[in-house]
């Protein structure tokens, strides 16, 4: 059953230095198919061409919006799941407060510090309104630490049409299940209404 | 093993004894590994390795997140090789807490796991020629071929090395349209760059005279001291935990475990590329017969997850040998104790025993052969 | 220096070419960042990868790692620091020579990332050593880096070696090597450079 | 596969003064320990690497844990004489079990393909050097993990060859992975941290 690496046991090529040159056909082959073979001619010219990102791939959470004003369509309602499950602890959320200061269902501060941030995705995983998602953007670099490392919620909200572009597949998905939920509460209201 | 004070009288005895730090910022010691070695001529005396300076604390913050937290920071042990971290980890709790997995997620597990393995020899092969002096013609060609393998690895799970992929009782997402042709496709291409490795390298009469009788272990000490995955298979011992425990659905697979006879660096790097043969053929089934169903325990519970007290110890053959995860909880939300048992860490046990009597020279090949990952090594 | 580049750009026209020596100078030395070959975790798998063949960092002159400091120019932290490693990492940075840059590539070295909570890990190298680009990701994908790398050569055109708002390396008044913290009984003395660090709730930063 | 009462007769037959017994664990896992006395572990353990049906000739994993003293409420029926009578209460005490290191060694048999079989040693309190004997003669493999555990747990190992730190520096001197360590005060310099500190 088991193959013995000793069959394989070889002590150079026929003639010393053929096992050299047989490699050394390897790496021409290499050289001059890095000129004209596809599978060798790898090279992707970043920053000039870039590869297409396959649908799934991510970088760090943005917050998705309904409609066209970010501050009427925020998905988002400070149930600070994100924030309490996210491994590196890199969320944090204040909620909006009435004149009384009770707490609204509504995030007044929602900063991601993406200096921490591990990418790992499991806010969008534990977010029960779909209201978080990946982004795809990866090309930062900054010059100084702190601030511009923090996102803050104006720079994090994005529209829905954006997450659509990002992900057809997801966001469809997404939207399914937002959809199914509307019903659901639609007819609970009915049926509240009868009752 | 030789005692502090007899190297220290040998060395007032004779002048001729040279002390050398390797590490931990040095080109051959694949990140911040340490050795302090003590050279006559150019021979190794002694040699004493010196770990910690990648001990990121994985096992106490592992205390304070949750099961399901600790998943992305398993990605971050041995970096190459996430999904096989994952796997140990989700196996393990899955012990802990009784949770069985469906048919389809198994079949994923196996072929993330095998393409992992794929990606992680070709970077070795790259690493230890490196070591070697070929600079960087092997790593180019290793990593030309390990960045197939990411692009499915982030079509499939949206990170090229992080990614965090497998839960409790399943996997997390479904493969997306297209991407098992592409894997196939992927997996017919290999063995044409696996005989162009095997003719570059195998008889190279400078690789064959780099590795051939370098480093030997024999394997009943390999046995003793620990070893795992192929640093012992390359002593003759067949032990491998797919075919041991044969966890997950390795059982109903065809395949052989290579196993060398002398037990020096050659064989270490020979049966890695052959080991890469028998990972074809696991893919190749695993690609062709994977079932439909659903790809998560829908019982199981990944959030808020309170396993009932107890222990598990769960084990997979990771690229790098037996990749263990020990857990004990106590019915809270985040493990009481949560162990990595690291196949890097306890394959350099016999590292001095292999290295004295060698020249120094070979001290970096053999390293490069053990193939240690230090995210694994200090956790 | 705005009127200088009109006329620049106007004389280009006629196909006269005026430079300035210290843009010359900040060509050359952008063109050829010898990176220090140092790598410390996750991250160095991306900049290794960021070498190879599909992204080939050669093509902006960054492909010839050094291993030794002495002839490089550019240290990537890739990767976390821990308190056992960052005395070395100060003493490889003492011993490059300047011009020397440093790009915090990942979490981890930018602020400890999801280790930062460790009791063995510095929470971001630029409490020892200053830094002049950040790149975020968890590992930042290669073409991050090669963006970083861009943004550290746009950087380095733009330095002035002259007059005020000279270049650290320019300055004499600066100080181009940094104290190496010591490993103590609880944790590194000091906990961060006072002189070029300062926690954010005062102010953060240099 | 021998089962676990069996190896504690074969034990017990081998190594006849060695208090030996098992240690039950309530999950699905089923991975059941046997508690081996400190006095006896290298020769117990020496025992099960040598014995030819048993042959556990390879230590997996060694880890340590940390048990802090806990606070056990028990009900003891209490005798109580109310109003000339006889009556049986039961009361609830509440009881302090003192806290204690442990060490694990997950055994395998390569050999026979066989495993695992768990040993466990216990100190007798949390004091800062407590010792246990090291099963590294027996087993090499333990060398690098026993040091490990020394380093992050505090328990010295008797007859251990190298009984150094492993990870952290030497001057180091807690032992970060008890469950009473706590992290020196650090000015944190996340954003996040900062937004969630008191103003002052």
């Amino acid at each position: 059953m088991e193959r013995m690496a000793s069959h394989y046991r070889k002590s150079g090529g026929r003639w010393l230095g053929s096992g050299i040159l047989r490699g050394m056909g390897v790496t021409l082959k290499n050289w001059i198919g890095s000129y004209f073979d596809p599978s060798r001619l790898v090279t992707v010219c970043y920053p000039g061409e870039r590869l297409p990102l396959p649908e799934n791939s991510r970088s760090f959470p943005f917050l998705i919006y309904d409609g066209d004003d970010p501050e009427a369509g925020l998905r988002c309602v400070a149930c600070r799941i994100c924030e309490k499950e996210c491994p590196p602890e890199c969320i944090h959320i204040e909620n909006e407060r009435d004149e009384n200061g009770k707490p609204r269902k509504r995030p007044a501060v929602f900063d991601i510090d993406i200096s921490v941030c591990m990418s790992c995705q499991i806010c969008v995983e534990v977010c029960p309104f779909d209201a978080i998602e990946m982004d795809q953007i990866y090309a930062i670099s900054t010059n100084a630490r702190f601030e511009p490392l923090r996102l803050h919620k104006e720079q994090l909200l994005k529209p829905n049409e954006y997450f659509r572009e990002l992900s057809p597949t997801r966001s469809a998905a997404a939207d399914a299940r937002r959809e199914a939920e509307r019903a659901k509460q639609a007819k609970k209201k009915e049926a509240g209404k009868k009752g | 093993m030789t005692s502090t004070e007899e190297v220290e009288s040998i060395s007032e005895k004779s002048e001729r004894l040279l002390n050398i730090s390797m590490g931990p910022q040095h080109p051959s010691t694949h990140g911040v590994f340490r050795m302090k070695a003590v050279l006559d001529g150019e021979t190794v005396v002694k040699l004493t390795p010196v770990f910690g300076y990648l001990h990121r604390n994985h096992e106490k913050l592992a205390e304070r997140t949750s099961y399901l937290g600790n998943m992305p920071y398993t990605d971050r042990l041995d970096y190459f090789c996430s999904l096989t971290n994952n796997w140990a980890y989700a196996l393990s709790v899955e012990r802990l807490a009784g949770i069985e997995v469906p048919e389809r997620a198994e079949y994923l597990r196996v072929i993330t796991a095998e393409l992992t393995r794929l990606q992680n020899h070709l970077a070795f092969l790259g690493f230890l020629l490196n070591d070697m002096g070929v600079w960087a013609t092997v790593l180019i060609y290793g990593f030309r071929e390990r960045e197939k393998i990411l692009d499915l690895f982030e079509s499939l799970t949206g990170a090229r090395m992080m990614c965090n992929y497998m839960r409790f009782g399943g996997c997390r997402c479904d493969v997306p349209d297209g991407w098992v042709e592409e894997a196939k496709r992927i997996t017919d291409e290999l063995p044409g760059v696996l005989d162009e490795l095997e003719q570059l390298l195998t008889d190279n009469e400078i690789v064959v005279a780099r590795t051939q009788g370098v480093g030997t272990v024999p394997g009943r000490k390999a046995i003793n001291a620990g070893l795992t995955g192929p640093v012992l298979r390359a002593s003759g011992v067949n032990y491998d935990v797919r075919k041991v425990d044969s966890y997950g659905v390795y059982d109903r697979f065809d395949f052989s475990v290579p196993l060398g006879s002398v037990g020096d660096c050659y064989d270490r790097f020979m049966l890695r590329l052959l080991e890469m043969r028998q990972s074809l053929n696991i893919l190749k089934a695993a690609l062709n017969e994977l079932p439909s169903g659903p790809i998560i325990n829908p019982k199981a519970k990944n959030r808020n997850l309170r396993p009932p007290a107890g222990e598990a110890y769960g084990r997979i053959e990771s690229p790098k040998g037996e990749l263990g995860f020990y857990l004990v909880s106590d019915k809270s939300g985040t493990p009481y104790r949560y162990r990595v048992r690291p196949p890097s860490l306890v394959n350099l046990t016999l590292l001095e025993d292999m290295c004295v009597g060698q020249k120094v020279a070979d001290v970096v090949v053999i390293l490069g052969s053990i193939d240690i990952i230090l995210g694994e090594v200090d956790r | 220096m705005t009127e200088d580049k009109q006329l620049q750009d106007e004389l280009a026209l006629y196909g006269v070419h005026l430079t300035l020596l210290e843009q010359v100078y900040n060509w050359g030395r952008s063109n050829s960042l010898w990176p220090l070959q140092f790598g410390l975790a996750c991250c160095a798998i991306e900049m290794i990868a960021s070498v190879t063949a599909r992204y080939d960092l050669g093509r902006f002159g960054s492909e010839i790692f050094r291993p030794s400091p002495r002839q490089a120019d550019l240290m990537i932290v890739s990767g976390t620091v821990t308190k056992k490693m960052a005395p070395q990492v100060v003493r490889l940075y003492n011993q490059m020579a300047e011009p020397k840059y440093v790009l915090a590539m990942g979490a981890c070295a930018i602020s400890g990332g999801p280790f930062k909570g460790g009791y063995n890990v510095v929470k971001g190298i630029d409490r020892y050593i200053p830094v002049d680009i950040f790149v975020p990701g968890c590992p930042p994908r290669p073409e991050a880096l090669l963006n970083g790398i861009i943004h550290l050569q746009e950087t380095i055109r733009r330095q002035k070696l002259s007059g005020p708002g000279k270049a650290r390396h320019a300055d004499r008044d600066q100080p181009s090597e940094y104290a190496i913290p010591e490993e103590g009984g609880r944790d590194l003395v000091p906990q961060y450079n006072a002189e070029t660090w300062r926690p954010s709730w005062q102010g953060g930063g240099k | 596969m021998l089962d676990l009462e069996t190896i504690i007769k074969r034990v017990q037959e081998a190594v006849p003064s060695c208090r030996i017994e098992l240690v039950s664990n309530e999950s699905h896992s089923g991975h059941h320990s046997l508690l081996v006395d400190d006095g006896h572990a290298v020769e117990v353990a020496r025992f099960l690497r040598d014995a030819p049906d048993i042959c556990l000739d390879y230590a997996s994993n060694v880890t340590g844990i940390d048990w802090l003293n806990s606070t056990v409420k028990e009900k003891v029926p209490v005798t109580e004489t109310v109003e000339g009578e006889e009556k049986v209460n039961e009361k609830t005490v509440e009881k302090t079990v003192p806290g204690y290191l442990e060490v694990v060694y997950h055994l395998y048999s390569m050999r026979l393909k066989q495993g695992p079989v768990i040993l466990r040693m216990r100190t007798g309190n949390r004091d800062p050097d407590v010792h246990l004997p090291s099963l590294t003669p027996v087993y090499r493999s333990a060398e690098l993990q026993e040091r490990e555990v020394y380093d992050l747990f505090g328990i010295v190992f008797d007859g251990h060859p190298d009984m150094r730190r492993l990870l952290m520096w030497e001057e180091f001197e807690d032992h970060p992975m008890r469950k009473d360590y706590f992290p020196p005060e650090e000015s944190d310099e996340s954003p996040i941290d900062e937004q969630a500190r008191p103003k002052q």
